[in-house]
């Protein structure tokens, strides 16, 4: 039976892609790619990733929809000529070519990982009982630090550029109580997500992106708007993430000699600060990703 | 210490590049004081080194850039006569240029590119293997080319363009020789009687191949026909430039690269063995007549000037392709002669042009009342070139027909005669327009010609009727000729 | 008398060359130029003959000393110079061009006094070239169209056989390994050198048929220039040939015929074209060659006979000097006659200048008739079968300077005087007349019984005399006219009459190409790209490079053998 | 520490310091350059004196955990970087700069730093993404539209290339369970893995924008600020051509078809680039276009060059990226400032401007002799290193591209530098230079220092003959 | 093995529709909704790849996640991007 669901699935995903890449209308595309999205997050719950499923649920869906959403009205469509049908045919068949390697490659014999023996024997060292975790912030965490870093990019780029505030409507007495649960609602999502983290799917991206949504949320209907993204500290605290893992992986190393290597016991301690700090950092970044600069320059 | 002798006569020149380019425009006191001081020092750093040389101390500084590449810059008494040609000219040519540019614009330009140029020139002189003359060989091309357009209007420029796309052109055939040569024999250092070692019977046709990538190269800078183009269009150089190119440096490094080649890279009998020395000095032969046939219609009185030099410059590679010792020392000894020759026509003929605007043959009417003295220097250069004796032309001549004989060429004889011929028949009308016809009645007022200008062109002459005259002294240029062939072919 | 250092001599001129660089100096200077020869002269009649000079370091290693032959050379060429030098002074004493004058002057002055001492070929050739190339500023020095014209067949002569000269010097030099002039009549010296360095100097000589230039040159030159010209330059070839030729030890047949065929030509050439000359310097000129000619023949009777050399030299040495005086005579006084007014000293000059023409024309009791006497009786040793024609050739000879002296004082005698011309040329002029009258007429002569004038001697002078005066009669009478050709005989044909170019006509100047060749390419528009291109180019590429990674590979050697990295060779 | 963690971290400190304080991001940004210029010495020190470094990150040893690798090429990557950053952090504190400008260099030094040290693919992955990110937000500086067009097409075109490099690294991952840089040779065994291999290379040909994927460099280079533009053409393409000779060294004899194809490429680049360039009218387009003509050359020295494992040829590669880094960042800041001086980058109008600043044409001039390649600099040496390689393998008909394309270059470049040497009748008599500005001198010593690196040769050439260990 | 099959065809698929897109589209949101899409799919290649007998490899989920986190901030930049070119077309 479940074969037969993941097959639906499959095809569900494609039609769905397929559609949020052809329709014309805007709003329809943002809103097939969030089915896509979705759909994409139930296949990896399938495939055994929870981890990543949450995270594309989250953010590949939630977070790049909304943005998505924001900015579909404002960008006219543009007034571009129809391809010529040979180039058409020509693009199909490459990319079909390509596909068709992509799908030749996998499935032709390769070897077997070498990852999970090694992640297993480690992970008692990790600090972190979630083996996802584990990689993310111990043994690849030099990956996430980049990561973060491309955060930090990301965010000076787009307030650099700047582009409009979206608007924000106040929502009127009616939901006023809504969002003021939402708010702690989502602190306390966030807070397990992320202490959940240490043995079990979820992470400091996941709580982040929550936390972001949250606010991002109560932002757009007037609540906090005002208030929080006027002000630098926001900024601060977005840069902040990048920042405090740079020191403490160099502190990490003054301590151990190895860059990002936590001292021997102590690295449930280290990782769980670190995902903190990036849990804050993380929200205050997707937030400003969303909701732009405190100013236009 | 006088290990650094080379370096030092380098630096004289390259070293006050960057002073000098900085220099602001009116800075005129400064940078004449800057150019004359180092072009005298040179002098006495190049008269010192030749005393070094002759009492038998060699000079070698390297410095390796990569492995198997080396910069290396030596001593030997061949580099000392471009040395001694080079610094001593450079002085005069830097007095005039100085005179002659007075009231010009972008002289800091100007004067840096010169240095440049003659540091380039110096480099080229004491390269102690191909790398080093190739790196300085393109310095040269480069250093020229800013002086070549100075005066900045678009005959200058087309000019330029052209003397790139040739001196570039030939930069690339020299450089795929050099590398092609590096890469069969490795280290290709300068050294009597060729380094080529067996590679004559293992690989003929690529040695033959590089031969001709070789002296195409510096064939352009030598202005063998056909690669000679460049030459007659970069006159419209200011006349202390020509002088640089077709007396000091560009022709010159190019007839010594020629030099260097033949008897330093592949040795004379290698040549002769592989059977390429006669197409070279049927080359030259061509180039000869050719240049002195297209003198012969030329009204610009430069463009004649630099149509002789594309003539006389191939008496150097014919004397270094006829295999002879004889033709050796004529074909060297005219390296020194045709620079002091050409230097003192092209000086004159640049008083001419600011002393009274002329510049064309035509118009040189009465030179001799309106500038005697400028006008008597150009005969004596004048008539160098055709080979009057007792002028410094006649003894390269002498040389170079004995050497032909001597070679087995007795066509060589034949070749002087009709290129003397050629020379007189372009020349003298010059000198007779000068001396002998009444000058227009259009004639411009005279420009009072100050002494920068007066005294370098007297100065050639004199050299000019001296390296003649006393040709046999033992510090002569033939003198020293004689020394180095004895080296060569020993 | 004094001992001059033998270098002195071609160095005297120079110095006072050197001397009209100042401005200031130029006045003395002018004043010294007849003087320039005197060390010339004090060196040809020192006894005994100077030392010679070896200067290594001068040219290729040079070396001078006088011989006989030369001493004799240096004697009648100073003297010429002096006077001539002496008469130029005065005759340019209002030109505004005499310091070029005297430049060029005192240069070929040098040319000529050195090549007599010259005894390596380098030296040689340079002083011979100087006084060629010198002696063009003599030629143009007028500045009117026929001295254009002059010139410029002159130069083109002068250069030709100066090329000539060091090829042909320059070969034997190599072959015969020595820088010594002598060396070129040895044995081993090819004949293409003796040839080409004989054709050289045969030019300087006036060879037919290189005489061309000859002419036009002496008729052109001022008075003073011409007469050192042919008075004392063209004996600069003569000399050359003597020395250069291999003359005295064997015989060459083939040479000796072709110079006399030469030499045949001009003594018949010479009146024929002289005497239908309208100018008086121009008949002298052919005069000249005639003369030369004569003295070709000489050489090549020794060529033929070596025996003969002794004689012939001395014979030519004395006919060297005799017309080297005599013309020298005649063509100063040419201006002496310019100077003249129509009165009494123009019968007075012209009868004077009866002496050195009778000279020429070598009537017994003249030096000319002693000359030609000793060159007769050196033929006596000519091969069999040249004797007919060598008397005959002689008495042509005669005959010819004969009617060509009449026809040159004929044409003298009836010049318009010129005013301009100073009195004071005279004085230089009867100078040299009195060399010529009394010192030459007791030249002493030791093989010639110069006491007996026999009636053949005088037959020719006597000969043309009558044929002169029967030409004027039947001129007068048939009211006959020769026009004068065109100076330069066929290269007369060559000449452009309206505004002669110098030597080579210029093309028009050429309009300055406008055309911007080159390799700069313009107004290249961004093109509008459809944004959607990129992508599909990216796609394209893709697919290409996993198409390519799917092509089988050249087999490739060990794939994880060593790991290290090759580097620079 | 090391000094392989503070490179790749000291950037990203000062990066966000200069967020936190940017009153001060001026001489932040000078210290942290200064600081990684002396960290790049002193790891070249210890390089030469013993051999390549390596460091584990966090002690968890590839494949499972990132090693830095500090050997010979990458220590010459990261002298080329800290070179040009010094001058163009002189460059940057002389003009009135932008706010977003220093965080965004310094966070492309830091990526910079991390991708010529990191020895695991995926992470080179996440470098690339900030590298091209920032680059992106370099280019957008301007604010122009222009300029923002620009970035878009380039985030895109970048994006996109990277999403093809992550492509490559799933699929190799797929192939042999593992992305470290030891996965590439048994990539090369196999088809799929050279499929994968094939993916990366096509994102790295768009991330160096190699012809003909090179639609969206000209536009972004000629329109960013002078000083972004030498970052971007001097060192951001620089890191995916690091990449792509990483892979051939990698690789060995069995990436020879990665190296084929990027020869085929460089030659089209080669070719196109200076053809654009020729017509070029603008100078900043002109510089651009040489850009992609000079990337295909040293597209084609890497693929020319043959197996690194048996031959040496690929460090001409290495010192030709150096030569251009060099050479074209002078360019670059030189012809701000003669756009800046003139008001306009016509090239046509290059000689009628009475103003004209004297020390930037002569660091365009200086530089252009480097592109060229004329001996001695460090790009004639590259040059010579491979065509002498070249003719023992009788490679005739690529000498003779590599000859065309140095002659081309020469003949884009000369058109600038004869224009500044002109004066002609527009200009009036009372024409003046402009005096020399502190600006200036960055772009005359980076161009100094490009024609005197041939010079110093030995020590790159020294330097890259640390192998990988 | 038919689900992974099915979930491979689909991230091949989509990286295919996601390239047709981008290399037949002009439109700015199309292009950003095509690198997403593309993303997408390659990260279904690697969590498919990633899948064993003893579950899914935990190194290709961290990349997935990486990947995710990088793609939010570079369409979050593009998305601005796109928004000030059009505010500047407007004025």
């Amino acid at each position: 039976m479940l074969p037969v669901f993941d097959v639906v699935l499959a095809a569900a995903i494609l039609v769905s892609a397929a559609l949020a890449l052809w329709v014309r209308d805007r709003i329809a595309a943002v809103s097939g790619f969030l089915v896509t999205g979705l759909l994409v997050s139930l296949s990896w719950l399938r495939l055994g990733a929870p981890d990543v499923a949450l995270a594309e649920a989250a953010i590949g869906a939630g977070l790049t929809g909304a943005l998505l959403l924001r900015s579909a009205h404002r960008i006219p469509c543009a007034p571009s000529k129809a391809l010529p049908p040979s180039l058409w045919c020509a693009a199909g068949a490459l990319a079909i070519a390509i596909s068709g390697a992509i799908v030749w490659t996998v499935t032709s014999f390769g070897a077997a990982p070498v990852y999970p023996s090694l992640v297993a024997d480690n992970l008692p060292e990790s600090g972190a009982q979630n083996p996802v975790t584990a990689v993310l912030l111990n043994f690849r965490a030099w990956d996430t630090l980049l990561e973060i870093a491309v955060l930090f990019v990301a965010l000076t780029v787009v307030i650099m550029v700047a582009p409009a505030r979206p608007r924000t409507a106040p929502l009127g007495p009616l939901v006023q109580p809504f969002a003021r649960v939402l708010l702690p609602l989502t602190v306390l999502i966030g807070g397990h997500l992320l202490w959940q983290g240490g043995h079990a799917p979820g992470g400091a991206f996941q709580a982040g992106a929550v936390l972001a949504g949250g606010a991002i949320a109560l932002g757009l209907s007037g609540v906090i708007g005002s208030k929080l993204t006027r002000q630098n500290g926001l900024a601060l605290l977005a840069i902040a993430g990048l920042a405090i893992f740079a020191l403490a992986a160099l502190a990490a190393e003054v301590l151990t000699g190895a860059l990002l290597g936590y001292p021997a016991g102590e690295a449930k301690t280290w990782i769980i600060a670190i995902e903190s700090a990036l849990t804050l950092s993380i929200a205050a970044t997707l937030f400003l990703l969303f909701f732009g600069p405190a100013e236009r320059h | 210490m006088s290990q650094y002798l080379p370096l030092a006569i380098l630096m004289t020149s390259l070293g006050i590049v960057p002073i000098i380019l900085v220099m602001p425009e009116s800075a005129r006191r400064l940078r004449t004081g800057v150019n004359l001081a180092a072009a005298t020092v040179k002098v006495a750093l190049v008269v010192w080194l030749s005393f070094e040389v002759t009492r038998g101390n060699s000079f070698d500084l390297r410095h390796s850039i990569a492995p198997g590449l080396e910069l290396h810059l030596q001593a030997d008494p061949l580099a000392v006569l471009f040395l001694a040609l080079s610094s001593i000219l450079w002085l005069l040519t830097t007095i005039y240029a100085v005179g002659y540019l007075e009231g010009g614009t972008d002289r800091s330009r100007f004067f840096g590119f010169f240095s440049l140029c003659v540091a380039s020139t110096v480099g080229i002189a004491m390269a102690g293997n191909l790398f080093t003359f190739l790196v300085f060989f393109e310095l040269l091309t480069l250093a020229t080319w800013p002086l070549v357009v100075h005066r900045g209007t678009s005959e200058a420029h087309r000019a330029g363009r052209i003397y790139l796309v040739y001196t570039l052109g030939g930069g690339l055939a020299l450089t795929l020789g050099t590398i092609w040569l590096y890469a069969l024999a490795g280290e290709v250092p300068f050294v009597p009687r060729g380094v080529l070692g067996d590679l004559p019977e293992t690989a003929p046709l690529a040695l033959t191949a590089i031969f001709v990538l070789l002296i195409a190269g510096v064939g352009v800078k030598a202005a063998l026909v056909p690669l000679h183009g460049w030459l007659p269009l970069s006159m419209v150089a200011p006349a202390p430039v020509s002088a640089l190119l077709h007396a000091v440096a560009v022709v010159k490094a190019g007839a010594f690269g020629i030099m260097r080649i033949v008897y330093d890279v592949f040795g004379v009998e290698t040549l002769q063995a592989m059977g390429l020395a006669m197409p070279l000095a049927a080359l030259a032969a061509v180039t000869i007549l050719w240049g002195s046939f297209r003198a012969l219609t030329q009204d610009d009185l430069k463009k004649r000037l630099a149509y002789s030099t594309v003539s006389q410059v191939s008496y150097i590679t014919l004397g270094v392709a006829l295999i002879s010792p004889v033709a050796a020392i004529g074909g060297l000894a005219h390296l020194v002669h045709q620079g002091i020759m050409k230097i003192t026509l092209f000086l004159a003929a640049g008083n001419f042009a600011e002393g009274q605007g002329v510049k064309t043959v035509r118009a040189m009417d009465g030179m001799g009342q309106r500038m005697p003295g400028a006008m008597l220097a150009f005969t004596i250069g004048a008539l160098g070139m055709i080979g009057v004796p007792p002028l410094a032309g006649f003894v390269s001549k002498w040389y170079l027909g004995a050497g032909g004989l001597d070679a087995g060429q007795p066509m060589v004889i034949a070749l002087l005669a009709g290129s003397s011929l050629l020379n007189a028949a372009y020349f003298l009308p010059i000198l007779y327009r000068g001396w002998f016809c009444a000058p227009t009645e259009g004639a411009k007022a005279s420009r009072r010609i100050g002494w920068m200008l007066a005294v370098p062109p007297a100065t050639t002459a004199a050299l000019v009727l001296v390296a003649g005259l006393m040709a046999s002294a033992p510090f002569s240029p033939l003198g020293w000729t004689r020394f180095i062939v004895s080296l060569e072919y020993l | 008398m004094i001992a001059i250092p033998l270098w002195l001599v071609p160095a005297a001129p120079l110095v006072l060359l050197l001397a009209f660089v100042l401005p200031s100096m130029r006045g003395v200077a002018r004043n010294l130029v007849p003087l320039a020869a005197l060390p010339a002269l004090l060196t040809a009649t020192a006894t005994p003959g100077p030392l010679s000079v070896r200067l290594e370091w001068l040219l290729l290693g040079s070396e001078f000393s006088l011989s006989d032959t030369g001493a004799a050379f240096l004697f009648f060429s100073s003297l010429l110079w002096g006077f001539a030098g002496w008469q130029a002074l005065r005759l340019l004493a209002d030109d505004r061009h005499r310091d070029r004058f005297f430049g060029c002057f005192l240069l070929a002055m040098t040319g000529n006094f050195g090549l007599l001492v010259a005894q390596d070929m380098a030296s040689f050739y340079s002083f011979f070239s100087m006084m060629s190339l010198a002696s063009w500023g003599l030629v143009l020095h007028g500045g009117g169209a026929p001295q254009r014209f002059a010139g410029r067949v002159y130069i083109t002569f002068a250069v030709a056989g100066e090329v000539a000269l060091f090829a042909g010097l320059a070969i034997g030099a190599y072959f015969t390994g020595s820088m010594a002039l002598p060396a070129m009549a040895s044995d081993g010296v090819p004949p293409l050198a003796i040839a080409l360095a004989a054709g050289g100097l045969l030019v300087k000589l006036g060879a037919v048929p290189l005489h061309l230039w000859l002419p036009l040159a002496h008729s052109a030159a001022p008075a003073p220039a011409s007469a050192v010209l042919s008075g004392a330059m063209l004996k600069a070839g003569l000399f050359g040939l003597m020395i250069i030729l291999p003359l005295g030890e064997t015989a060459s047949p083939a040479a000796a015929t072709a110079l006399a065929a030469m030499a045949l030509a001009g003594l018949i050439l010479a009146p024929v074209l002289g005497l239908v000359q309208a100018d008086a310097k121009a008949t002298l000129a052919y005069s000249s060659i005639g003369q030369m000619s004569l003295m070709a023949l000489g050489l090549a009777v020794a060529l033929a006979a070596p025996e003969s050399w002794p004689f012939v030299a001395a014979a030519l040495i004395l006919l060297a000097t005799a017309h080297a005086f005599a013309k020298a005579a005649l063509f100063l006084g040419v201006p002496a006659v310019w100077a003249s007014s129509r009165g009494v000293s123009r019968p007075a000059i012209i009868l004077a200048l009866c002496l050195p023409a009778l000279a020429l024309a070598g009537m017994p009791g003249t030096g000319g008739f002693k000359a030609k006497e000793a060159l007769k009786s050196a033929f006596a040793a000519a091969p069999e079968g040249w004797a007919v024609w060598l008397g005959l050739a002689l008495f042509c000879a005669s005959l010819g300077t004969a009617l060509l002296m009449m026809r040159a004082l004929t044409l003298l005698a009836s010049t318009a005087p010129k005013p301009d011309v100073p009195q004071d040329v005279v004085f230089p002029w009867l100078a040299l007349l009195l060399f010529v009258g009394i010192g030459f007429s007791a030249a002493p002569l030791p093989f010639v019984d110069a006491g007996v004038v026999k009636l053949p001697d005088v037959l020719p002078v006597a000969l043309a005399v009558g044929l002169g005066l029967c030409a004027m009669v039947l001129c007068r009478v048939s009211s006959l006219r020769v026009e004068p050709p065109a100076p330069g005989e066929i290269l007369g044909l060559l000449r452009q009459q309206t505004a002669p170019e110098p030597v080579l006509a210029l093309p028009p100047p050429r309009l300055p190409r406008s055309r911007n060749r080159g390799l700069v390419l313009r107004r290249a528009r961004t093109r509008l790209v459809r944004p959607e291109s990129g992508s599909l180019a990216i796609l394209g590429m893709t697919a290409a490079l996993t198409f390519l990674a799917l092509l089988p590979d050249a087999p490739t050697g060990e794939l994880t053998g060593d790991r290290t990295v090759a580097t620079t060779p | 520490m090391s000094e392989l963690s503070l490179l790749v971290l000291l950037p990203f400190l000062a990066a966000t310091l200069t967020v936190a304080v940017p009153g001060r991001a001026a001489s932040l940004g000078l210290v942290a350059t200064a600081a990684n210029a002396l960290l790049v010495v002193s790891l070249c020190r210890e390089i030469i004196a013993r051999g390549a470094v390596e460091q584990v990150i966090g002690g968890w040893a590839a494949p499972l955990g990132i090693t830095f690798v500090g050997d010979g090429l990458a220590a010459v990557m990261l002298a080329m970087t800290a070179i040009v950053s010094l001058a163009i952090t002189a460059q940057a504190m002389s003009t009135p700069g932008r706010a977003g400008f220093w965080p965004l260099w310094m966070a492309t030094l830091g990526a910079l730093n991390g991708l010529f040290l990191s020895g695991d693919l995926f992470n080179l992955y996440v470098a690339f993404e900030i590298l091209g990110l920032a680059a992106v937000g370099l280019t957008a500086l301007a604010g122009t539209p222009m300029a923002l067009r620009a970035a878009f097409d380039y985030l895109t075109a970048g994006l996109a290339g990277s999403l093809l490099i992550l492509l490559g690294i799933a699929l190799s991952y797929s192939v042999t369970g593992r992305v470290d840089l030891e996965t590439v040779v048994v990539l090369t065994e196999s088809s799929n893995g050279r499929i994968a291999l094939a993916l990366i290379a096509a994102g790295l040909a768009v991330k160096a924008a190699l012809f003909p994927l090179h639609f969206w460099m000209p536009a972004a280079h000629s329109s960013a600020v002078p000083v972004a533009s030498a970052l971007l053409s001097a060192l951001v393409v620089k890191g995916a051509l690091y990449l792509a000779l990483r892979l051939s060294i990698e690789g060995g004899a069995g990436a020879e078809f990665l190296r084929s194809a990027l020869a085929v490429l460089g030659t089209g680049g080669m070719l196109w680039g200076a053809w654009n360039a020729l017509r070029a009218e603008r100078l900043k387009l002109l510089v651009a276009h040489s850009t992609v003509a000079q990337i295909g050359l040293i597209a084609l020295a890497i693929g020319v060059a043959g197996d690194p494992l048996q031959n040496g040829l690929w460090t001409a590669a290495a010192l030709l990226m150096l030569s251009h880094a060099l050479a074209k960042a002078a360019m670059f800041l030189a012809v701000g400032r003669i756009a800046e001086a003139l008001g306009h980058d016509r090239i046509s109008g290059l000689n009628r401007e009475e103003l004209r600043p004297g020390a930037a044409e002569f660091a365009f001039a200086i530089a252009a002799i480097s592109l060229v390649g004329l001996p001695p600099t460090a790009g004639f040496i590259g040059k010579w290193i491979l065509i002498e390689g070249l003719v023992d393998e009788g490679a005739v008909h690529w000498i003779a591209l590599l000859l065309l394309g140095t002659a081309l270059s020469a003949a884009y470049l000369s058109r600038v530098v004869s224009r500044c040497l002109r004066g002609g009748p527009h200009v009036s008599a009372t024409a003046q230079r402009l005096p020399w500005r502190s600006g200036d001198v960055a772009a005359l010593g980076l161009a100094t220092g490009a024609l005197l690196l041939g010079l110093a040769a030995a020590l790159p050439l020294t330097l890259l003959e640390v192998p990988f260990a | 093995m038919i689900s992974e099959y099915a979930f491979l065809a689909t991230g091949a698929g989509l990286v295919g529709l996601a390239l047709l897109r981008l290399a037949t589209s002009a439109d700015l949101l199309m292009r950003v909704l095509g690198l997403n899409v593309l993303a997408v799919g390659i990260a279904m290649l690697l969590l498919v790849s990633g899948m064993g007998a003893s579950g899914t490899d935990a190194v290709p989920q961290a990349f997935v996640l990486t990947g995710i986190v990088v793609l939010v901030g570079v369409t979050a930049v593009l998305l601005a991007l796109a928004e000030r070119i059009a505010e500047d077309r407007d004025e």
